[in-house]
Protein backbone atom coordinates (compact mmCIF):
# COMPACT_ATOMS: atom_id res chain seq x y z
CA UNK A 1 0.00 0.00 0.00
CA UNK A 2 1.75 3.44 -0.93
CA UNK A 3 -0.56 6.69 -0.22
CA UNK A 4 0.11 10.29 0.86
CA UNK A 5 -2.12 11.76 2.98
CA UNK A 6 -2.63 14.73 5.24
CA UNK A 7 -4.44 13.05 8.28
CA UNK A 8 -2.58 11.83 11.34
CA UNK A 9 -0.56 8.34 10.12
CA UNK A 10 -2.40 5.49 12.41
CA UNK A 11 0.83 2.75 12.56
CA UNK A 12 -1.62 0.09 13.34
CA UNK A 13 -3.63 0.73 10.66
CA UNK A 14 -0.44 0.10 8.30
CA UNK A 15 1.09 -2.50 10.69
CA UNK A 16 -2.20 -4.06 10.01
CA UNK A 17 -1.81 -3.52 6.05
CA UNK A 18 1.60 -5.74 5.87
CA UNK A 19 0.55 -8.35 8.37
CA UNK A 20 -0.08 -11.85 6.64
CA UNK A 21 -0.21 -15.34 8.42
CA UNK A 22 2.50 -16.87 6.57
CA UNK A 23 4.87 -13.85 7.79
CA UNK A 24 7.06 -14.49 10.87
CA UNK A 25 8.30 -10.53 11.13
CA UNK A 26 7.75 -7.01 10.45
CA UNK A 27 10.51 -4.28 10.55
CA UNK A 28 8.40 -0.87 10.76
CA UNK A 29 10.45 2.80 10.32
CA UNK A 30 8.71 5.90 11.62
CA UNK A 31 10.03 9.17 10.72
CA UNK A 32 9.44 11.41 13.25
CA UNK A 33 9.71 15.81 13.38
CA UNK A 34 12.24 16.99 15.17
CA UNK A 35 12.19 19.71 17.85
CA UNK A 36 15.53 21.24 16.12
CA UNK A 37 17.62 21.37 13.33
CA UNK A 38 20.86 22.62 12.54
CA UNK A 39 21.28 24.19 16.17
CA UNK A 40 18.11 26.16 16.13
CA UNK A 41 14.49 25.39 17.67
CA UNK A 42 11.81 24.19 15.45
CA UNK A 43 8.77 25.50 16.12
CA UNK A 44 6.53 24.13 12.75
CA UNK A 45 6.99 21.53 9.80
CA UNK A 46 5.09 21.52 7.39
CA UNK A 47 5.00 19.03 4.13
CA UNK A 48 4.27 19.49 0.42
CA UNK A 49 4.22 16.78 -2.51
CA UNK A 50 4.35 16.89 -6.34
CA UNK A 51 1.68 13.81 -5.47
CA UNK A 52 1.25 12.30 -8.54
CA UNK A 53 5.06 11.50 -9.12
CA UNK A 54 5.52 11.07 -5.67
CA UNK A 55 2.64 8.29 -5.62
CA UNK A 56 4.68 6.99 -8.88
CA UNK A 57 8.19 6.69 -7.28
CA UNK A 58 6.58 5.40 -4.29
CA UNK A 59 5.07 2.19 -6.12
CA UNK A 60 8.74 1.82 -7.80
CA UNK A 61 10.17 1.30 -4.47
CA UNK A 62 7.71 -1.21 -3.52
CA UNK A 63 8.20 -3.11 -6.60
CA UNK A 64 11.62 -2.87 -6.15
CA UNK A 65 11.65 -4.34 -2.90
CA UNK A 66 9.88 -7.34 -3.88
CA UNK A 67 12.01 -7.21 -6.84
CA UNK A 68 15.06 -7.41 -4.45
CA UNK A 69 13.94 -9.05 -1.19
CA UNK A 70 11.76 -12.03 -0.50
CA UNK A 71 9.35 -10.37 0.88
CA UNK A 72 5.33 -10.52 1.67
CA UNK A 73 4.18 -7.09 1.58
CA UNK A 74 4.97 -2.91 1.54
CA UNK A 75 3.38 0.12 2.67
CA UNK A 76 4.82 3.15 2.56
CA UNK A 77 2.40 6.27 3.55
CA UNK A 78 4.07 9.80 4.26
CA UNK A 79 2.29 12.90 5.48
CA UNK A 80 1.85 16.30 3.94
CA UNK A 81 0.36 19.78 5.73
CA UNK A 82 1.52 20.55 9.24
CA UNK A 83 2.83 17.55 11.26
CA UNK A 84 3.41 18.73 14.78
CA UNK A 85 6.67 17.69 16.10
CA UNK A 86 6.73 13.87 17.47
CA UNK A 87 4.38 13.15 15.21
CA UNK A 88 5.06 11.05 12.26
CA UNK A 89 5.42 12.08 8.78
CA UNK A 90 6.64 9.00 7.20
CA UNK A 91 5.80 5.24 8.25
CA UNK A 92 7.44 2.26 6.21
CA UNK A 93 6.21 -1.47 6.72
CA UNK A 94 7.66 -4.58 5.56
CA UNK A 95 6.70 -8.02 6.65
CA UNK A 96 9.17 -11.13 5.56
CA UNK A 97 9.76 -14.70 6.63
CA UNK A 98 13.09 -13.69 7.67
CA UNK A 99 13.53 -10.50 9.34
CA UNK A 100 16.94 -9.87 8.06
CA UNK A 101 15.21 -9.32 4.59
CA UNK A 102 12.60 -7.13 6.57
CA UNK A 103 15.13 -4.83 7.90
CA UNK A 104 17.23 -4.53 4.67
CA UNK A 105 14.36 -4.27 2.44
CA UNK A 106 12.82 -0.85 4.95
CA UNK A 107 16.35 0.80 5.26
CA UNK A 108 16.23 0.71 1.11
CA UNK A 109 13.21 2.04 1.19
CA UNK A 110 13.46 5.09 3.23
CA UNK A 111 16.77 5.58 1.83
CA UNK A 112 15.37 6.20 -1.41
CA UNK A 113 12.52 7.81 -0.35
CA UNK A 114 14.70 10.24 1.14
CA UNK A 115 16.90 10.43 -1.95
CA UNK A 116 14.42 11.01 -4.87
CA UNK A 117 10.41 11.50 -3.69
CA UNK A 118 9.53 14.91 -4.12
CA UNK A 119 8.13 15.62 -1.22
CA UNK A 120 9.54 18.75 0.59
CA UNK A 121 10.38 19.79 4.46
CA UNK A 122 9.16 23.66 5.11
CA UNK A 123 10.74 24.34 8.91
CA UNK A 124 9.14 27.16 10.45
CA UNK A 125 11.79 29.18 13.07
CA UNK A 126 11.60 31.99 15.27
CA UNK A 127 13.46 34.04 13.07
CA UNK A 128 12.40 33.03 9.67
CA UNK A 129 11.63 29.57 7.67
CA UNK A 130 13.85 27.35 5.35
CA UNK A 131 13.44 24.47 2.59
CA UNK A 132 15.05 21.53 4.31
CA UNK A 133 17.42 19.73 1.84
CA UNK A 134 18.10 16.04 2.77
CA UNK A 135 21.45 15.12 2.03
CA UNK A 136 21.01 11.85 -0.05
CA UNK A 137 19.00 14.16 -2.38
CA UNK A 138 21.42 16.88 -2.97
CA UNK A 139 24.31 13.63 -3.53
CA UNK A 140 21.22 12.66 -5.96
CA UNK A 141 22.04 16.14 -8.14
CA UNK A 142 25.32 15.65 -8.11
CA UNK A 143 25.42 12.36 -9.46
CA UNK A 144 22.61 13.16 -12.38
CA UNK A 145 25.44 16.82 -12.96
CA UNK A 146 27.81 13.98 -13.09
CA UNK A 147 25.61 11.83 -16.40
CA UNK A 148 25.09 15.21 -17.79
CA UNK A 149 28.74 16.15 -17.68
CA UNK A 150 29.77 13.04 -19.64
CA UNK A 151 26.72 13.17 -21.96
CA UNK A 152 27.47 16.92 -22.70
CA UNK A 153 31.42 15.45 -23.39
CA UNK A 154 30.25 12.59 -25.61
CA UNK A 155 28.01 14.97 -27.57
CA UNK A 156 31.25 17.24 -27.95
CA UNK A 157 33.33 14.20 -29.03
CA UNK A 158 35.18 14.31 -25.92
CA UNK A 159 34.31 10.80 -24.88
CA UNK A 160 33.18 8.17 -27.35
CA UNK B 1 5.00 24.65 -28.43
CA UNK B 2 3.63 24.70 -25.20
CA UNK B 3 5.05 23.26 -21.87
CA UNK B 4 3.75 23.32 -18.91
CA UNK B 5 5.70 23.97 -16.19
CA UNK B 6 5.12 23.04 -12.17
CA UNK B 7 7.30 24.70 -9.53
CA UNK B 8 7.54 23.34 -5.92
CA UNK B 9 9.04 24.19 -2.75
CA UNK B 10 12.08 26.67 -2.95
CA UNK B 11 11.48 26.92 -6.66
CA UNK B 12 8.03 28.25 -6.72
CA UNK B 13 8.85 30.58 -4.30
CA UNK B 14 11.48 31.56 -6.48
CA UNK B 15 9.30 32.49 -9.48
CA UNK B 16 5.88 33.23 -7.12
CA UNK B 17 4.20 30.91 -9.35
CA UNK B 18 3.00 27.05 -8.78
CA UNK B 19 2.39 26.52 -12.87
CA UNK B 20 3.59 28.73 -15.75
CA UNK B 21 2.83 27.38 -19.23
CA UNK B 22 5.38 28.77 -21.85
CA UNK B 23 5.79 28.59 -25.09
CA UNK B 24 9.16 27.27 -26.59
CA UNK B 25 10.67 26.21 -29.46
CA UNK B 26 10.69 22.78 -31.12
CA UNK B 27 13.51 20.55 -29.83
CA UNK B 28 13.31 22.51 -26.94
CA UNK B 29 15.06 20.56 -23.93
CA UNK B 30 14.61 20.52 -19.97
CA UNK B 31 18.13 23.03 -20.14
CA UNK B 32 16.20 25.41 -21.98
CA UNK B 33 13.35 25.40 -19.70
CA UNK B 34 16.02 26.07 -17.13
CA UNK B 35 17.74 28.94 -18.83
CA UNK B 36 14.19 30.65 -19.16
CA UNK B 37 13.19 31.11 -15.58
CA UNK B 38 16.77 31.59 -14.43
CA UNK B 39 17.61 35.05 -16.74
CA UNK B 40 13.80 36.29 -15.40
CA UNK B 41 14.51 34.91 -11.57
CA UNK B 42 17.60 35.38 -9.77
CA UNK B 43 16.36 33.11 -7.08
CA UNK B 44 15.83 30.90 -9.71
CA UNK B 45 19.40 30.93 -11.54
CA UNK B 46 20.70 30.46 -7.60
CA UNK B 47 19.18 27.25 -6.71
CA UNK B 48 19.60 25.82 -10.85
CA UNK B 49 22.58 24.13 -10.09
CA UNK B 50 20.77 21.91 -7.36
CA UNK B 51 17.81 21.47 -9.18
CA UNK B 52 16.58 18.54 -11.15
CA UNK B 53 13.86 18.00 -14.10
CA UNK B 54 10.99 15.82 -14.47
CA UNK B 55 9.11 15.46 -17.29
CA UNK B 56 5.65 13.52 -17.23
CA UNK B 57 6.60 12.44 -13.85
CA UNK B 58 10.01 10.50 -14.70
CA UNK B 59 13.22 12.13 -13.67
CA UNK B 60 15.22 13.28 -16.84
CA UNK B 61 18.80 14.53 -17.64
CA UNK B 62 18.55 18.27 -18.35
CA UNK B 63 19.53 17.23 -22.54
CA UNK B 64 15.83 15.68 -22.63
CA UNK B 65 14.35 17.21 -25.24
CA UNK B 66 10.53 18.19 -24.40
CA UNK B 67 7.77 17.65 -26.54
CA UNK B 68 4.29 19.78 -26.96
CA UNK B 69 1.97 19.06 -24.16
CA UNK B 70 4.74 17.47 -22.01
CA UNK B 71 4.44 18.15 -17.81
CA UNK B 72 8.02 19.89 -16.79
CA UNK B 73 8.62 19.65 -13.13
CA UNK B 74 11.39 21.73 -11.80
CA UNK B 75 12.10 19.60 -8.53
CA UNK B 76 14.24 21.14 -5.54
CA UNK B 77 16.52 18.76 -3.18
CA UNK B 78 13.85 16.66 -1.64
CA UNK B 79 13.46 16.67 2.08
CA UNK B 80 10.78 14.26 2.49
CA UNK B 81 11.15 11.13 5.03
CA UNK C 1 10.04 0.81 28.67
CA UNK C 2 10.92 -3.33 29.01
CA UNK C 3 7.82 -5.47 29.61
CA UNK C 4 6.18 -9.19 29.16
CA UNK C 5 2.54 -9.28 29.47
CA UNK C 6 -0.38 -11.75 29.27
CA UNK C 7 -2.35 -8.88 26.79
CA UNK C 8 -2.69 -8.01 23.58
CA UNK C 9 0.50 -5.79 22.71
CA UNK C 10 -0.45 -2.35 21.48
CA UNK C 11 1.66 -0.83 18.80
CA UNK C 12 1.18 2.63 19.26
CA UNK C 13 1.86 3.06 23.27
CA UNK C 14 5.14 1.59 22.85
CA UNK C 15 5.90 3.84 19.74
CA UNK C 16 4.73 6.28 22.56
CA UNK C 17 7.30 5.53 24.97
CA UNK C 18 9.82 5.73 22.41
CA UNK C 19 9.38 8.86 20.79
CA UNK C 20 10.85 12.06 22.25
CA UNK C 21 10.97 15.64 20.25
CA UNK C 22 15.02 15.39 19.60
CA UNK C 23 14.45 12.01 18.03
CA UNK C 24 14.26 12.22 13.80
CA UNK C 25 13.04 8.14 13.91
CA UNK C 26 12.10 5.22 15.12
CA UNK C 27 12.97 1.65 13.76
CA UNK C 28 10.12 -1.30 15.19
CA UNK C 29 10.90 -4.74 15.11
CA UNK C 30 7.14 -6.54 15.01
CA UNK C 31 7.42 -10.63 15.43
CA UNK C 32 4.12 -12.36 14.13
CA UNK C 33 3.41 -15.68 14.79
CA UNK C 34 2.66 -17.75 11.73
CA UNK C 35 0.73 -19.97 10.51
CA UNK C 36 2.80 -22.93 9.66
CA UNK C 37 6.50 -24.23 10.90
CA UNK C 38 8.51 -26.85 9.90
CA UNK C 39 6.16 -27.61 6.44
CA UNK C 40 3.31 -28.17 9.32
CA UNK C 41 0.28 -26.04 10.14
CA UNK C 42 0.31 -24.28 13.19
CA UNK C 43 -3.40 -24.16 14.92
CA UNK C 44 -2.23 -22.04 18.27
CA UNK C 45 0.62 -20.59 19.62
CA UNK C 46 1.34 -20.15 23.32
CA UNK C 47 4.39 -18.85 25.15
CA UNK C 48 5.29 -19.21 28.46
CA UNK C 49 8.72 -16.86 30.59
CA UNK C 50 11.09 -17.29 33.49
CA UNK C 51 9.90 -13.97 34.00
CA UNK C 52 12.18 -12.32 36.15
CA UNK C 53 15.56 -13.54 34.79
CA UNK C 54 13.70 -12.76 30.75
CA UNK C 55 12.90 -8.93 32.37
CA UNK C 56 16.76 -9.18 33.92
CA UNK C 57 17.71 -10.06 30.47
CA UNK C 58 15.71 -7.51 28.52
CA UNK C 59 16.89 -4.68 30.92
CA UNK C 60 20.39 -5.62 29.96
CA UNK C 61 19.66 -5.67 25.94
CA UNK C 62 18.32 -1.93 26.61
CA UNK C 63 21.48 -0.80 28.52
CA UNK C 64 24.11 -2.67 25.72
CA UNK C 65 22.15 -0.40 23.13
CA UNK C 66 22.70 2.14 25.05
CA UNK C 67 26.51 1.77 25.16
CA UNK C 68 26.81 0.62 21.71
CA UNK C 69 24.57 3.25 19.54
CA UNK C 70 24.08 6.91 20.00
CA UNK C 71 20.02 6.23 20.55
CA UNK C 72 17.58 8.01 22.73
CA UNK C 73 14.74 5.40 24.25
CA UNK C 74 14.47 1.88 23.78
CA UNK C 75 11.63 -0.38 24.57
CA UNK C 76 11.13 -3.89 24.64
CA UNK C 77 7.84 -6.01 25.22
CA UNK C 78 6.91 -9.84 25.34
CA UNK C 79 3.65 -11.14 25.30
CA UNK C 80 3.29 -14.52 26.96
CA UNK C 81 0.55 -17.29 26.81
CA UNK C 82 -1.60 -18.11 23.65
CA UNK C 83 -0.71 -15.69 21.01
CA UNK C 84 -3.40 -16.08 17.73
CA UNK C 85 -1.56 -16.23 14.16
CA UNK C 86 -1.03 -12.84 12.99
CA UNK C 87 -0.84 -11.04 16.39
CA UNK C 88 2.73 -9.43 17.93
CA UNK C 89 4.70 -11.62 20.21
CA UNK C 90 7.29 -8.91 20.31
CA UNK C 91 7.86 -5.55 19.57
CA UNK C 92 11.29 -3.64 19.73
CA UNK C 93 11.11 0.36 19.19
CA UNK C 94 14.27 2.42 19.10
CA UNK C 95 14.61 5.94 18.48
CA UNK C 96 17.41 7.75 17.47
CA UNK C 97 18.63 10.92 16.06
CA UNK C 98 19.80 9.25 12.87
CA UNK C 99 18.44 6.16 11.28
CA UNK C 100 21.22 3.93 10.57
CA UNK C 101 21.45 3.79 14.40
CA UNK C 102 17.72 2.78 15.09
CA UNK C 103 18.16 0.07 12.39
CA UNK C 104 21.32 -1.49 14.07
CA UNK C 105 20.27 -1.21 17.50
CA UNK C 106 16.66 -2.37 16.48
CA UNK C 107 17.74 -5.84 14.65
CA UNK C 108 20.84 -6.84 17.96
CA UNK C 109 18.25 -6.49 20.39
CA UNK C 110 16.13 -8.88 18.68
CA UNK C 111 19.15 -10.94 17.71
CA UNK C 112 20.20 -11.30 21.15
CA UNK C 113 16.33 -11.64 22.72
CA UNK C 114 16.14 -14.55 20.37
CA UNK C 115 19.55 -16.20 21.46
CA UNK C 116 19.51 -15.70 25.35
CA UNK C 117 15.98 -14.32 26.77
CA UNK C 118 14.32 -17.06 28.64
CA UNK C 119 10.89 -17.24 26.54
CA UNK C 120 9.44 -20.40 24.84
CA UNK C 121 6.65 -21.20 22.46
CA UNK C 122 4.83 -24.37 21.88
CA UNK C 123 3.71 -24.65 18.88
CA UNK C 124 0.30 -26.40 18.31
CA UNK C 125 -0.35 -28.55 15.25
CA UNK C 126 -3.26 -30.90 14.08
CA UNK C 127 -1.33 -33.98 15.13
CA UNK C 128 0.94 -32.90 18.16
CA UNK C 129 2.61 -30.11 19.69
CA UNK C 130 6.02 -29.06 19.73
CA UNK C 131 8.55 -26.90 21.44
CA UNK C 132 10.24 -24.65 19.11
CA UNK C 133 14.02 -23.83 19.55
CA UNK C 134 15.81 -21.06 18.04
CA UNK C 135 18.89 -21.55 15.56
CA UNK C 136 20.41 -18.62 17.65
CA UNK C 137 19.94 -20.19 20.96
CA UNK C 138 21.16 -23.57 19.87
CA UNK C 139 24.56 -21.91 18.63
CA UNK C 140 24.78 -20.12 21.91
CA UNK C 141 24.54 -23.69 24.04
CA UNK C 142 27.12 -25.09 21.55
CA UNK C 143 29.12 -21.84 22.16
CA UNK C 144 28.77 -22.58 26.56
CA UNK C 145 29.44 -26.20 25.69
CA UNK C 146 32.65 -25.19 23.58
CA UNK C 147 33.64 -23.10 26.89
CA UNK C 148 32.66 -25.81 29.49
CA UNK C 149 35.84 -27.96 27.38
CA UNK C 150 38.04 -25.89 27.56
CA UNK C 151 37.46 -25.04 31.68
CA UNK C 152 37.10 -28.85 31.77
CA UNK C 153 40.44 -29.51 30.00
CA UNK C 154 42.22 -26.40 32.24
CA UNK C 155 41.21 -28.22 35.09
CA UNK C 156 42.11 -32.09 33.87
CA UNK C 157 45.47 -29.67 33.20
CA UNK C 158 45.43 -30.11 29.71
CA UNK C 159 45.64 -26.56 29.04
CA UNK C 160 47.22 -24.14 31.22
CA UNK D 1 22.34 -27.98 51.13
CA UNK D 2 19.12 -27.04 50.11
CA UNK D 3 19.11 -25.76 46.20
CA UNK D 4 15.47 -24.72 44.55
CA UNK D 5 15.71 -25.72 40.76
CA UNK D 6 13.09 -24.33 38.67
CA UNK D 7 12.23 -25.91 34.63
CA UNK D 8 10.79 -24.77 31.94
CA UNK D 9 9.06 -25.33 28.74
CA UNK D 10 10.85 -29.14 27.69
CA UNK D 11 12.71 -29.31 30.77
CA UNK D 12 9.28 -29.02 32.74
CA UNK D 13 7.76 -31.38 30.74
CA UNK D 14 10.53 -34.15 31.15
CA UNK D 15 10.54 -33.90 34.82
CA UNK D 16 6.95 -33.43 35.41
CA UNK D 17 7.11 -30.44 37.64
CA UNK D 18 7.88 -26.55 37.84
CA UNK D 19 10.16 -26.63 41.00
CA UNK D 20 11.77 -29.25 42.40
CA UNK D 21 14.07 -28.61 45.93
CA UNK D 22 17.17 -31.15 46.02
CA UNK D 23 19.55 -31.47 48.57
CA UNK D 24 23.01 -31.66 47.49
CA UNK D 25 26.31 -32.37 48.90
CA UNK D 26 28.33 -28.86 49.46
CA UNK D 27 30.39 -27.49 46.72
CA UNK D 28 28.16 -28.69 44.41
CA UNK D 29 27.77 -27.44 40.87
CA UNK D 30 25.08 -26.65 38.30
CA UNK D 31 26.53 -30.01 36.67
CA UNK D 32 25.76 -31.77 39.67
CA UNK D 33 22.39 -30.53 39.60
CA UNK D 34 21.87 -32.13 35.78
CA UNK D 35 23.52 -35.48 37.05
CA UNK D 36 20.55 -35.81 39.60
CA UNK D 37 17.88 -35.22 37.32
CA UNK D 38 19.39 -37.17 34.26
CA UNK D 39 20.06 -39.94 36.16
CA UNK D 40 15.94 -40.39 37.34
CA UNK D 41 14.16 -38.76 34.06
CA UNK D 42 15.26 -40.16 30.51
CA UNK D 43 13.38 -37.37 29.16
CA UNK D 44 15.99 -35.13 30.81
CA UNK D 45 18.92 -37.30 30.11
CA UNK D 46 18.12 -36.56 26.22
CA UNK D 47 17.57 -32.92 26.07
CA UNK D 48 20.29 -32.20 28.82
CA UNK D 49 23.17 -31.59 25.78
CA UNK D 50 20.82 -28.44 24.92
CA UNK D 51 20.31 -27.02 28.23
CA UNK D 52 22.10 -23.53 29.69
CA UNK D 53 21.50 -23.50 33.16
CA UNK D 54 21.22 -20.26 35.05
CA UNK D 55 21.85 -19.42 38.72
CA UNK D 56 19.68 -16.53 40.47
CA UNK D 57 18.81 -15.48 37.16
CA UNK D 58 22.22 -14.90 35.15
CA UNK D 59 23.57 -18.09 32.97
CA UNK D 60 26.43 -20.15 34.04
CA UNK D 61 28.90 -22.22 33.10
CA UNK D 62 28.33 -26.37 34.29
CA UNK D 63 31.35 -26.15 36.45
CA UNK D 64 29.35 -23.35 38.40
CA UNK D 65 29.77 -23.96 42.21
CA UNK D 66 26.31 -23.52 44.15
CA UNK D 67 25.57 -22.08 47.24
CA UNK D 68 22.86 -22.87 50.05
CA UNK D 69 19.47 -20.81 48.99
CA UNK D 70 20.25 -21.12 44.84
CA UNK D 71 17.85 -20.71 42.24
CA UNK D 72 19.03 -22.96 39.82
CA UNK D 73 16.55 -23.24 36.16
CA UNK D 74 17.11 -25.31 33.23
CA UNK D 75 16.70 -23.11 30.44
CA UNK D 76 16.30 -25.51 26.99
CA UNK D 77 16.53 -23.69 24.09
CA UNK D 78 14.89 -20.76 24.07
CA UNK D 79 12.22 -19.88 21.38
CA UNK D 80 11.14 -16.38 22.48
CA UNK D 81 10.87 -13.29 19.54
Amino acid sequence: MVRIQEEKINVQEILDSVIVPEAGGVDVFIGTTRNHSQGKNVLALSYEAYVPMALELMRGIEKELHQRWNIHKVSIVHRIGDVPVTEASVVIAVSADHRAEAFAACRYAIDTLKKDVPIWKKEHFENGEIWAENAESKFAVNQSRIIKTSAEEKKNGLLD
Amino acid sequence: MKICVKFFASAREAVGESDVTVDLHENATANDVLDFFSSRFEAMKQIRPYVRVAVNQSYVLNEHVLNDGDEVAIIPPVSGG
